[in-house]
């Protein structure tokens, strides 16, 4: 059913975990089969150094959020407002087709730390 | 790599007795059971021997088995059969929410063509209420499916009694006895119904075969046209080599039952203990009225999936409600009509033993999934927010 | 004593590698397709394996072909499932007076349902008139379903123009090739139908498996309901033993097609010949158009079921359309719809040739044959009155 890349990231996650004092966190809980993601970013001059995932849900959508925090480490957090669901599932080798709505757990919940880093920086500044 | 099936509850190997029949029946046996010459009567010989064995594991007569290509086509020829022979007597059918999709979606299926489904609700052992049956049943009422034991929690019904009161009523009473029959002992006088669906590959036999029991008199309609076999009830070419399969298993499993049953219960039981202790870890269904063979947990704060995927890297198979196996949105729907909210539906394991398991699988079991629960739980962002105390407890 | 199999029309022996292809399945993947773990995906992997052979013995893709429990579902599946889905489109079928009763008790069954029939005649020959299908079709026409080849008499229709026009006229085509798929040539896009039946049985393959192929974009209701296995238009776990076998059978027949074609026929033509030598014996069917494996002939003034009684007595394995031999009060529907009377239809003896049989075989027949005619001739009263010239000629 998956591809190795998935197996991989799915037995060996990387960067599973919480970041202290995150720069910013993102959480989504996916509507469909009710899955959650949180993503943790810190982020120094625009570049994302470090990123954290927990994840509750099945073997696409854990190793999504794994190849995920991969993507990004060390870009900027406008390249990685780029990181699409396609690209994702695409750095896994692709997931099965009823799998595919997992791979947007991912990219959004990165998008909502990248937007509450946004938030708290505005919230800073004044 | 250690391998241990857990999950009979799917699917069984097949006995290699079973096989052995099969490949006489191929090899030696092939000719059409509907032929006037030997090759025919020699097959139609095997068929009707196989038709005694099937009868005898449910203390049935061998002219009330019908046999189909499974457990799925025996409950949609009882149910579909039934309602449409009835039509003109009533047009309500009495059916519960645990009961497999071949059952339930039969049964919303009538409801497109005109007929009333009443569904009845279970407590959160998933044992359906007498009174709510007796309460359903209306003058209209011409058929009550319920089926004998679930195959998710292994919750055994009532069926000897539910069936009293249909009858009594004057309707019908079918019962899916797939996850019975051969299993604990079955027999359709005792439990009084007049139509039992049961399946040669959940009893070591093979797939794509099975049967319904209709007791004699019992009025309905064939699902599928064509040629007179078994009594035009079910026409086409008869799967014999499966038949004979079907019939191997279903006399193996009337000699072995007794045995296997209490060596089963036995290995459940250690299963359960063990898996509860693992703390937030919860038994589903009924603590007694359960199958021998059932284990069915939900585990917190981790999804089912991918606990199956890390199980199975250690060579153990088991399966899940989860919503991410089941290929649709919704968790199992028998955990959710039991009261069990989504997100614990989410992380339900089933483990269903079977012959070939022995005390070491336990042990390897109990060993192996203290782990992988640790790991995921590590993983995942609900665990957090519990130590936390921000999460609803385990009712 | 010699054994000679010659009714491979009704079911053929199961080839050896189809046996081992389903023992090895049964030994060593006996997983539910369904399931995640790995005992599931070895048994999902056969599965499509098995797929992809049958789909190409047809030359179809794997995604059209729906696994099926034989010719019969296939049938009945293709023809309330077109037919139910389509009613809102329109009411009538056209089918022919020569379909097997898979066909046409389901489109009579239908008719209770509220749909019009057209049952198109045939000519002596066994052959449907182009003219006639083209009068019969109708702005509310969805389904036209007429057999590739008749089992009894070996006639082959020509599918490519009837499905031509069939299509210009924007009706769904369907054939029940259950007796060419494997046989002779047959591939979906040459006839261009839309949906087409085969059996495994009828091709080396086990009994109780068989497919229906769907074009893409066929809209079809499910004769059954539950899990969602075959794209949800044939529920139940799936028949695995049997599917890997018929992918076997099918592997096996595109491989030897043509070699096994060209035999058989040299074998049928000399059955044929050595039969049509002996006095008031007359081939039934296309003299060409026909089955490879076909041979029927109407043998005056015997009964058909006590000649296959006798030539089984000698070994020889035969069938007839005999009335004593179908359980029913008439001959052969087939044979009577090509205008031939009851009494000669009664006479009928149908041979059907296999990969097992010899030109040794043939010699055996045609010495045995002949005598049991005389014997059989010799008891008949209808025998004396033809000496005295009372009975109506063979036309
Ligand atoms: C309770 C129950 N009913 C029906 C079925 C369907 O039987 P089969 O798989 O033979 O179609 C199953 C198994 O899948 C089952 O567990
Ligand atoms: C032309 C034809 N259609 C349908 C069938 C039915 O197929 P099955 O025996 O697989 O149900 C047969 C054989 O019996 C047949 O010869
Ligand atoms: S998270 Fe539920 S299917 Fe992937
Ligand atoms: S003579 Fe006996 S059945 Fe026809």
């Amino acid at each position: 059913m998956y591809t190795d890349k998935v197996m991989d990231h799915f037995m060996n996650p990387r960067n599973v975990g919480e970041i202290e004092k995150p720069s910013g966190v993102g959480e989504v809980g996916n509507p469909t089969c009710g899955d959650i993601m949180r993503i943790y970013i810190d982020v120094e001059d625009d570049i994302i150094k470090d990123v954290k995932f927990k994840t509750f849900g099945c073997g696409a959508a854990i190793a999504t959020s794994s190849i995920c925090t991969e993507l990004v480490i060390g870009k900027s957090i406008d390249e990685a407002l780029k990181l699409t669901n396609e690209a994702v599932a695409e750095a896994l080798d692709g997931l099965p087709p009823q799998k595919m709505h997992c791979s947007n757990l991912a990219a959004d919940a990165l998008h909502k730390a990248i937007a509450d880093y946004k938030a708290k920086r505005e919230d800073s500044k004044e | 790599m250690r391998r241990v099936y857990l999950d009979h509850g799917a699917t069984t190997p097949v006995h290699p007795e079973v096989i052995e029949a099969m490949v006489a029946c191929m090899r030696d046996h092939f000719g059409n059971p509907s032929s006037v010459h030997s090759f025919g009567r020699e097959a139609k010989k095997l068929l009707e021997d196989a038709r005694s064995n099937v009868a005898k594991l449910i203390g049935a007569r061998p002219e009330e088995i019908i046999f189909t290509s499974g457990g799925t086509e025996a409950d949609n020829l009882a149910i579909f059969g039934v309602a449409r022979a009835m039509r003109k007597k009533g047009n309500h059918i009495i059916t519960s929410a645990i009961e497999h999709h071949a059952v339930l979606d039969a049964c919303l299926a009538l409801k497109k063509e005109g007929f009333e489904i009443t569904v009845l609700p279970v407590d959160e052992y998933g044992m359906v209420k007498i009174e709510d049956l007796k309460a359903a049943l209306r003058p209209e009422t011409t058929l009550v499916t319920i089926m004998h034991a679930n195959n998710e929690v292994g919750t055994i019904q009532p069926i000897q009694e539910i069936t009293r009161i249909v009858k009594e009523h004057g309707a019908i009473m079918h019962t899916d006895a797939v996850q019975t029959a051969g299993k604990i002992p079955v027999d359709v006088n005792d439990l009084g119904v007049d139509l039992l669906s049961a399946s040669s590959h959940k009893i070591y036999g093979p797939k794509g075969v099975g049967c319904l029991y209709i007791r004699k008199g019992t009025k309905l309609f064939p699902l599928t046209h064509g040629g007179g076999q078994e009594r035009k009830r079910r026409p086409g070419t008869e799967n014999l080599p499966g038949i004979v399969g079907f019939g191997k298993a279903a006399e193996i499993m009337t000699r072995d039952l007794p045995e296997e049953t209490s060596r089963m219960t036995k290995l459940r039981n250690r299963l359960i203990e063990g898996l509860t202790a693992i703390p937030e870890v919860k038994l589903n269904g009924h603590s007694t009225d359960r199958l021998p063979i059932n284990v069915n947990v939900s585990i917190r704060y981790i999804e089912g999936e991918s606990l199956l995927l890390m199980l199975d890297m250690k060579g153990i198979a088991g399966s899940s409600g989860s919503a991410c196996t089941s290929g649709s949105l919704d968790p199992s729907h028998v955990l959710l009509a039991m009261g069990i909210p989504h997100e614990i539906a989410h992380g339900s394991l089933r483990l269903t033993l079977g012959r070939d398991n022995s005390e070491a699988d336990i042990d390897y079991v109990l060993q192996v999934v203290p782990e992988i629960i640790e790991r995921l739980r590590a993983m995942s962002p609900l665990y957090d927010r519990k130590e936390a105390q921000t999460c609803t407890p385990i009712k």
